[in-house]
């Protein structure tokens, strides 16, 4: 079996990002992506779901190395000061690279 | 009934009650674990019923009646903002932003503030125009565009560009946000199907309806009784705002309704939109096109100070206020 | 009423005009956010009150009433899908697992359509046979599982294989799906509460009704909106099948309907029964047993074009053919 | 009415069906998919309505008339756990962490199970005390606290210890827990509001209220129906335990209910409780304090025997008793 | 402590796939998973969740290396072609190996 | 762009545990966490989550190495052996260290 070497950047986010960064990715060159509603707490405090304000967003993105790397570099420049937002990237393996 | 009997009737009704129980268990860490969708769908109920059933009214009033009070809505939404936000930048000290987006919020409108005070009204048998959710639907949209310019510094010859991402997709929420064209939308219906229309749905969009509000509401006190927390965060002077913009709000809504014609019933509805603050339609606006603007100001303020002081006190207040101005 | 009230009076129903406003939402790209378990719990409601009531029928009616047109019913599901499979093989140049997938949609029912046709009836106080649920719930089934066997080319002798683990899942989800088992759940409760029983559950499955129906459009239109982008995808031959398919089974149905002796409502609603497209049993259990075949084709024409076609003009247009064919 | 009309009516009763009908999904392994919220959304809903009706009848009747039967039903609730722990013990050859877990359970009660009874009261049109809600509020948290300490081994000088984090949450939750708060809240409401405050939100705690009951039997009937595969795995002991303590608390309730002066109606609805087995409250707690004991025994236990139980043949049974011994 | 080498098969995918899945699993030699609904958008269009038919799934798995792959392969040849669908490949530790 | 390698542990565990493990989570030194509801199966059996009992919950916490290591043990000790619980770690990298 044939695996390819891709990067897994996932994002938590406020939930009101959500429309604004899949533009982000889309922009960044990423093909895809996942999203679900989380919960969850960090620097900024508790987040819950039942006000969109305070609901928290996780986002999956499977990419190219490169792609990985602008698209970091896009919420660092965007989004880091001033929205609750951690992300992080992973290292994955998929049979069809071309798709991603 | 004097304004304490009002005040007494109103703090023993189910709905306020049901609040106060919420925030007891917000208080007491008692996640009642309420799932995110039933929030989500009492809020679409209650915006979808309000709207169908101000539209039938429309229907019976004909749109000549609305046309004007209407337009007042609006120039109230887009006024607020400008009288708050020269207090909170110079009493209040707060920083541009901060204070553009509070006046956002204080300009726009609480949807169910408004249905509190309609209950209000049906509890002691006084009439009002029931067109007057048009209202609502108007008043939500102008001050969060005037609140955002304001925080974005035009004033101050400050960057404001419809480019940024952030600023457009604000506006989109702002102009035509889920909460306006369920409210409008809905309330087109009620206009297009008038009594007929009712009369299928009114098991529906009626009977349940006090009840609803009455649930909807315990769920409220969980979300404002959870920011009870941050007021020592927010300054003596949020504290004192809170209670302050919506009484001179909620009177001058009151005064103005009067002035164009209202019942008492519908002036005291104007009043309340005004004394309002929005928690959700300028909260998502406002956190995407004034990012720097510290969100745990102006929420804390709309939910933990303002909109209990509203369903609690204002609403007999301003009933009061319309009372004794008609004679 | 003749057929032109008829259709002025469908459009202006508060049902049909949820269901615009929610295409308009789609369209205009504004989402309204309803939670996926709303959608869900829409569903459970209209299919187990709608069954429960059929139920109550039955039991007023004696099951002698019900057999003999339920066995029309399940023969219409069973055969509309055999001459629209040539069709869209032929006519439309479809290939074997798209026709196949296509006629399974269209021999199968759409229960929102049928609640819709009956609120109809209600609002111009027809009566029509209260049991006419049970053609619902025997319809679903019969035309899946015809429409798969086409699909997977046993006409030309194709592989069909029942240890096909996507067949074994489809065919499982065709006989007793949720949908069916909600629908003849509730009607046999029904059937064995009787009046008492919906005595008891009245102010649950009837008072709401119409206006839950309502709700649920406005998601449907939702749904159906987010399709319209697809149309120009499906190409001119599906638009027109989407129209005129229903259109031919319709008046089958309801020619169908007045043989077998139903009233004019009854044969109305089996009319719309026959003429309304699967959008929820048929994509799931076509998607496990014919992957190749594409399903935007048969999710568009059903979605965006037979289903508003039906609710909007086919109602009332089935209503005017029932009252005629009876005089 | 007999006996056994009482037991045919009963099982023929909406909601028992809709019972039946969630077994038969769960077995026939046809997953009707109900969505997680709509499962806690009933729940809210039930118990804040039983909850405001106490309420209101409390109002109605005064405390005076409350109290002593309530005290009675505390009683109750914390002595069965101290009956059933050592048959627990020594016939059925359980742990002690098994014993102390299926003991808090069966001293719990189930609010599903009450309102089960309300309803059949309400169908055999036979009176009770409204305030009997209150019986539930005060019985769901001592059976858990006295079964936990069982559980710790504190009869055998076991562990146990209130800074175990397991302990401390536990005792939380049982004290006052969700389930507690909602009932205990809106009774509270409903006792301060009265009659007026009914008349507001009755069109959505009371006329809706036994649809909805039925349609939470459905989904409780799946949840049930899932267990039904571990009872082999529970043993003989447990299956006839399931059956025979509820048949002693229930007897029990009922004598200890006319003794204290309830009608046959109240002391029908003290014995339910006391047969109930909580499925909630008690799970959780004994999960997070006696995480040792093996949840498959006192869940299978109270959800697949028990509460079956209870609401097809407890109840009229136990109306049976009440009827018999006021004579 | 002793941490022991495992993979994360992820798999995003049609709802309506689920039960066949996780039979699927089960075949190849898998103990158990976890799965939740998601949202997302990719090569076939974006999948939202208001049908089930365009509901969409996401299924992680922790298996041995070797059942990892047969889990890939399987997935390419019954699935791949025909549906929705993307799969990816993570290491991760875990401290009782015997479990997987 | 600055990558700093960081874990994230992921558990997998019966709802009525949140809470508590949250809990646990903050005494380890992690800085935040993030939550949803799954469903799944496994040695103890299917989870859904119709009933908070039989609920399951995945949380994932990025943290230090030796900070992913406490956890670990953590829960070793504290849940393995009475509740239905999955947990693995991975490698991640963020960009900024300072924030796990
Ligand atoms: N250390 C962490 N591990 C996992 N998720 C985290 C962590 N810190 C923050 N998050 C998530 O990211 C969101 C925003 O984080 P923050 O900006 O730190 O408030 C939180 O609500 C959590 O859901
Ligand atoms: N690059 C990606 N990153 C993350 N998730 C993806 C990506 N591409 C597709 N997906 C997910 O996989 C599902 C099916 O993908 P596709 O087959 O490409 O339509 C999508 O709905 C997404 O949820
Ligand atoms: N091999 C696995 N891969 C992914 N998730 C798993 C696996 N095994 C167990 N789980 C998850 O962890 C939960 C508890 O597992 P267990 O203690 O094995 O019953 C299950 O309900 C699953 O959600
Ligand atoms: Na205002
Ligand atoms: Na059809
Ligand atoms: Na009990």
């Amino acid at each position: 079996m044939n695996l390819h070497s891709m990067k897994l950047v996932t994002i938590v986010c406020e939930s009101v990002l959500e429309e604004r960064i899949v533009e982000v990715l889309g922009e960044c060159g990423a093909h895809g992506h996942t999203a679900f509603d989380v919960r969850g707490g960090g620097s900024q405090g508790t987040r819950s779901a039942d006000l969109v304000e305070s609901g928290n967003l996780q986002i999956q993105v499977i990419a190219k190395p490169a792609v990985a790397e602008v698209i970091l570099q896009r919420l660092h420049a965007d989004f880091f000061r001033d929205y609750a937002m951690v992300a992080y990237v992973g290292e994955v393996s998929v049979l069809r690279p071309d798709k991603f | 009934m004097d304004l304490l009997t009002a005040i007494q009737a109103n703090l023993l009704s189910p709905a306020v009650l049901f609040f106060v129980l919420g925030i007891f268990a917000a208080v007491s860490k008692r996640d009642l674990k309420f799932p995110e969708s039933l929030y989500t769908t009492l809020t679409i109920y209650l915006l979808t019923a309000i709207g169908f059933k101000g539209g039938v009214a429309i229907h019976q009033a004909g749109i000549g009646a609305v046309w004007l009070p209407a337009l007042c809505a609006i120039a109230l939404g887009a006024l607020i903002p400008l009288w708050t936000y020269p207090v909170l930048r110079k009493v209040g000290g707060m920083s541009v932003a901060d204070a553009g987006a509070i006046a956002a919020h204080y300009g726009s409108v609480s949807a169910v503030t408004f249905i509190a005070a309609t209950n209000f009204l049906k509890g002691v048998q006084e009439p009002y125009e029931s067109y007057a959710s048009a209202f609502l639907a108007v008043m939500e949209s102008p001050a969060i565009i005037v609140g955002v310019l304001l925080g974005k510094g035009v004033l101050g010859g400050g960057r404001f560009s419809l480019s940024d991402p952030g600023i457009r997709h604000a506006l989109r929420d702002a102009v035509l946000g889920r909460g306006v064209l369920l409210l409008v939308g809905a309330m087109g219906i009620g206009a297009l199907c008038g009594k007929r229309g009712m009369d299928a749905v009114e098991g529906f969009f009626v009977t349940p309806f006090q009840g609803v509000l009455a649930l909807f509401l315990l769920e409220m006190g969980m979300v404002a009784g959870r920011r009870l927390g941050d007021l020592r965060k927010v300054g003596a002077f949020l504290l004192v705002f809170g209670v302050v913009a919506p009484l001179v709000n909620g009177f001058g809504g009151v005064a103005l309704g009067k002035w164009v014609g209202l019942s008492t019933g519908g002036a005291m509805l104007l009043g309340v939109l005004s004394a309002s603050a929005s928690y959700i339609a300028a909260p998502a606006a406002v956190r995407l096109s004034i990012p720097e603007a510290n969100p745990t100001f102006s929420l804390t303020a709309a939910l933990a100070i303002t909109f209990p002081f509203n369903i609690s006190f204002g609403i007999p207040l301003f009933f009061e206020a319309a009372k004794r101005i008609s004679h």
